[in-house]
């Protein structure tokens, strides 16, 4: 042990660990490349590739089904994928976890299974302002749905954070019976105070759904310690495959959920007549699941888990404050959002430039950023950006040097549009 | 070309499978329940009569399945009489574990009835047919704790 | 050009295919791995392993979002990969292609959209007895939904055909919305006749769905020619990756659909009041997709095609005639269903043993059988078979000895049961 | 270090998207259309004044956009006017081919109408970028033809 905190926190070895990801190597339009999107999807290490071809290399056939030598490695290898997922968030029991494609069939799962299944009449969904579409479109689907299920929206602060006022005003008459909200801004960086909006709407006698699509990727989550009903994330956020992601829920709530989507694997009996439906997880997983995506879930949970979350915290703070510091010094340039807690998520809008102006600038230097409104129009509406905003998101492998390289490029671009 | 699964499919248990023992209904039982094993289509029946004092005075059952789910149930049937609940109980415990891993270390209390299941330990080499072997075990205890449904998934 | 039909048939070089399967060269328990479950799920060749790769290793980035150079990349392969799947169909244009999960979820996409976005009380869907449950469970749903949409069952003959009389009485009174039947059985082998079947419910006044999850594998489609109204198949039994599926169904009836799920990409504004949908195809693809997937069913497409229909058919006709041959020889086993027209798949049950005990006694000899009833319960009901069968099914990379293998391994196997 | 964009954002480009021309409502029009671009956010309004034989008499538009969406309206305002419908139809078809290819090798008849648009050629090496190019173009073919709504989706 080191004396102090600052010199016993583990750091990243941020160099060695690029090399984990092929892709970053190349140059684009003769530039380096600096990819800054890895909020909207991040690249994969070659642990997650090589798993993927080792599963169909080697050990491939369909699950649950076969009672022959590949399909039980198979089936083994997709059910330890559910039980490293279920280590990774902290969840009581593997059955709690369901692989869907990604976060947004996660939450239309919910919205179906949950909304249209349990919820009653009168009572009302409660998002925010801040959600991803993925959070507020499924929501506005089933409140149309002629169900007689309310929408209500809390608001964001100027700052960018839940205003915890409004969502206690919201919840006050009791008829909210889910929150669904988000743990991490996809636009704002901001982290909500997980455990308080759960502590307030259970007082309050409703659920609540937490969408970890972003923060997943950048904190150590426990659903327990969170004390939530659901969360969700998404494979290919996480370092992982495209085409998986993960609903968790509580057994008991899985339990009396009615299925979403019917066929194979989700039954326990069929007749023509009426079908008989299998215990969770298998109820919500009907068909032939991603398996060779759950293998590759799997070695991205293990890729960061085995770099440890204190390392994984530290170096985003770094590029936080790193970002915070140069962005903000930044003649013309507007910063969305100043959460108090947040992530290495960035929007910002030039003065004399408009975003897509700007990021196709920005790709000529080779940096990679996403211009436009980030699935999250109402936001951008909320602070008077309609025409969007660019955004620089940060991953495991992206270093102070980028973070730096984005600020001078963002001078010369004004400098460009004069 | 199968001579390495006689382990597993001994003379004893094609012959319970053929021609389970105690393979029928029971009437007057006080105590029943149905097993289900959704992936394989095995289901069975199971009844028990009981003692005024708690042991098992007689055990049936009835169903389909495959050789290992039938010879499984039917051993079981046999072992189980004069058994109490609580022993019956922890002789399923330590059948899934003889047929989970092919051995039971701490079964020296219980040796005379594990030998008699052993014959089935061969299938915690063929994982996907574990769940066959232990389908009666999991509706015997369903029944012995009143539930009228088990299923082995 | 040579002179007669027998040898000018293109021939397939399977011993030079199969060495592009490197999970087909391994040994099982000591002995040769006889693949034969293709049905419930295709092997798949290193074109594929490796266009994934690529994928993540040189061109990887979410689609449709960014304006910059590997999300331009990305999204050009993403939108490749439907053009590729509509010359596969031969579908009209592009955008009647919609990227699902599997065909689970395309059917379940249907029985939403269209089952309850369109069809009005006092219809009908109409399926068939050997329906996989993927394609019955989500009409039964629908059905149970409380929308008065009915269900009705068409019958199958001994011989495991559909049964057109009934089908023609069933359609008679005008009130079936939809006939959604399979194009090929997964237990039977049989291959429906597609575009009588379309004719007859057009006749009556009803839409089509073609189940080709079995068939797209074995058979050239082409959904212009059949007239269906909606078509789908899912990748990973098409030597494609898990985690995709398809579902085309024509422009007008995509139009005409609700979308089914909710969230980012599938809208063109959003508003917390409301949303307005994309057009198709994108109205149905809610969410990042299965970016990988897509172009790793892209290579599968293009493998099979430049294999070539004619030596694909060919060579399946051959493994069929040998098998029939075969199987039909041993004593005690009934083979389920002796359809005209049929495809590499065979179900049968041995006197004295249960298909499980059956299928581990395969394994060992390193055959890969699926033993149980293939999702497909009732039609095990209707021939008496409520314990199940073993099925074998064939692909590209079967080869007669493999089928005369088996049928050894079934004689000794009904020696060692007694 | 953005020097190779010069051809992208000319300065003329630059110049129209930060003043375009003709941007305004047009009170009185006889056609209009909105056009939307849904991936950007893109999203004009355009009106039209036509003359007793069919000619555009006037043209107008409002909205947002990005410089190339913005400067590719205001020229097109500029190069519409005078023309008939079939001309400016024609006209769209051969600049949204000059936007895809980067030439126009059929543009001899509308040369000069050509050279003035030329500056947005190089919107073709952007893939992403060449629909803003040609919302505008979009939108007047739907107000030309009696549509309110167009998308360059
Ligand atoms: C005829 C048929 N339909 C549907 C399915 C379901 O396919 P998936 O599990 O990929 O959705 C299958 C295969 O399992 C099938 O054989
Ligand atoms: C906060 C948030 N929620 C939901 C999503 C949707 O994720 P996916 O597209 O993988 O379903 C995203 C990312 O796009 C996100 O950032």
């Amino acid at each position: 042990m080191t004396d102090g905190p600052a010199s016993s926190a583990p750091r990243l070895d941020v160099e060695r660990l690029r090399r984990d990801f092929p892709i970053l190597a190349q140059t684009v339009r003769g530039r380096k490349l600096v990819f800054l999107d890895s909020g909207a999807s991040a690249q994969k290490p070659r642990q997650v590739i090589e798993a993927m071809v080792r599963c169909m290399e080697e050990r491939y056939a369909n699950v649950h089904r076969g009672a022959y030598f590949l399909s039980e490695a198979a089936t083994e290898a997709y059910e330890a994928a559910r039980g490293a997922v279920a280590r990774f968030l902290n969840a009581a029991d593997p059955r709690e976890v369901v692989f869907t494609r990604n976060s947004t069939e996660a939450i239309n799962l919910v919205a179906h299974a949950w909304g249209r299944g349990v919820m009653r009449p009168g009572q009302a969904v409660l998002v925010s302002e801040m959600e991803h579409h993925a959070n507020l479109v499924p929501w506005q689907m089933l409140r149309d749905d002629g169900r007689g299920i309310a929408l209500r929206v809390c608001r964001v602060t100027d700052d960018g954070e839940l205003d915890l006022e409004d969502l206690a005003a919201k919840l006050a008459d009791g008829k909210v019976g889910l929150v669904a909200v988000t743990h991490m801004s996809n636009v704002l960086g901001t982290v909500t105070p997980a455990e308080r909006i759960v502590a307030m709407a259970h007082a309050a006698g409703a659920k609540v759904l937490l969408d970890g699509s972003q923060a997943a990727v950048h904190r150590r989550v426990d659903v327990q310690a969170i004390g939530a009903d659901f969360y969700c994330f998404t494979g290919h956020k996480l370092y992982g495959p495209t085409g998986i992601g993960v609903l968790w829920a509580r057994l008991e709530h899985l339990d009396r959920m009615p299925p979403f989507l019917g066929g194979g694997d989700m039954i326990a009996s069929v007749t023509l007549e009426r079908s008989e439906w299998a215990p969770p997880p298998a109820k919500f997983e009907a068909g032939t699941p991603a398996i060779v995506e759950a293998v590759g879930l799997h070695a991205a949970v293990d890729y960061v888990t085995a770099l440890g979350w204190p390392a994984i915290e530290a170096h985003e703070r770094a590029l936080v404050d790193r970002a915070m510091r140069r962005l903000s010094g930044i003649e013309g340039l507007r910063l969305l959002g100043r959460a108090q807690d947040r992530g290495g998520v960035f929007s910002f809008a030039l003065d004399n430039a408009h975003p897509h102006d700007l990021s196709t600038l920005l790709d000529r230097a080779g940096i990679a950023v996403r211009a436009g409104r980030h699935c999250a129009e109402p936001l951008h509406a909320r602070f008077g950006l309609e025409g969007g905003t660019c955004r620089a998101s940060f991953g495991l492998y992206t270093t102070e040097e980028e973070v730096d390289f984005l600020a001078e490029a963002l001078v010369k671009a004004r400098e460009f549009f004069g | 070309m199968f001579d390495d699964l006689r382990d597993l499919y001994q003379e004893i248990i094609l012959d319970h499978g053929r021609k389970p023992r105690n393979f029928r209904r029971l009437e007057d039982a006080d105590l029943s329940a149905r097993g289900d094993n959704p992936l394989c289509g095995d289901r069975m029946d199971l009844w028990l009569k009981m003692t005024p004092d708690g042991r098992i005075a007689d055990a049936a059952f009835q169903g389909r399945g495959c050789a290992i789910s039938m010879a499984s149930a039917s051993l079981m049937t046999e072992t189980v009489k004069g058994k109490s609940a609580e022993q019956a109980k922890a002789l399923g415990a330590r059948f899934r574990e003889l047929a989970m891993t092919g051995a039971c270390p701490d079964c020296g209390d219980l040796a005379e009835e594990m030998e008699r299941l052993q014959p089935l330990a061969g299938v915690h080499e063929f994982p996907s047919r574990v769940k066959c072997a232990t389908l009666a075990w999991h509706t015997l205890n369903a029944a012995l704790e009143g539930n009228k449904e088990a299923s082995s998934e």
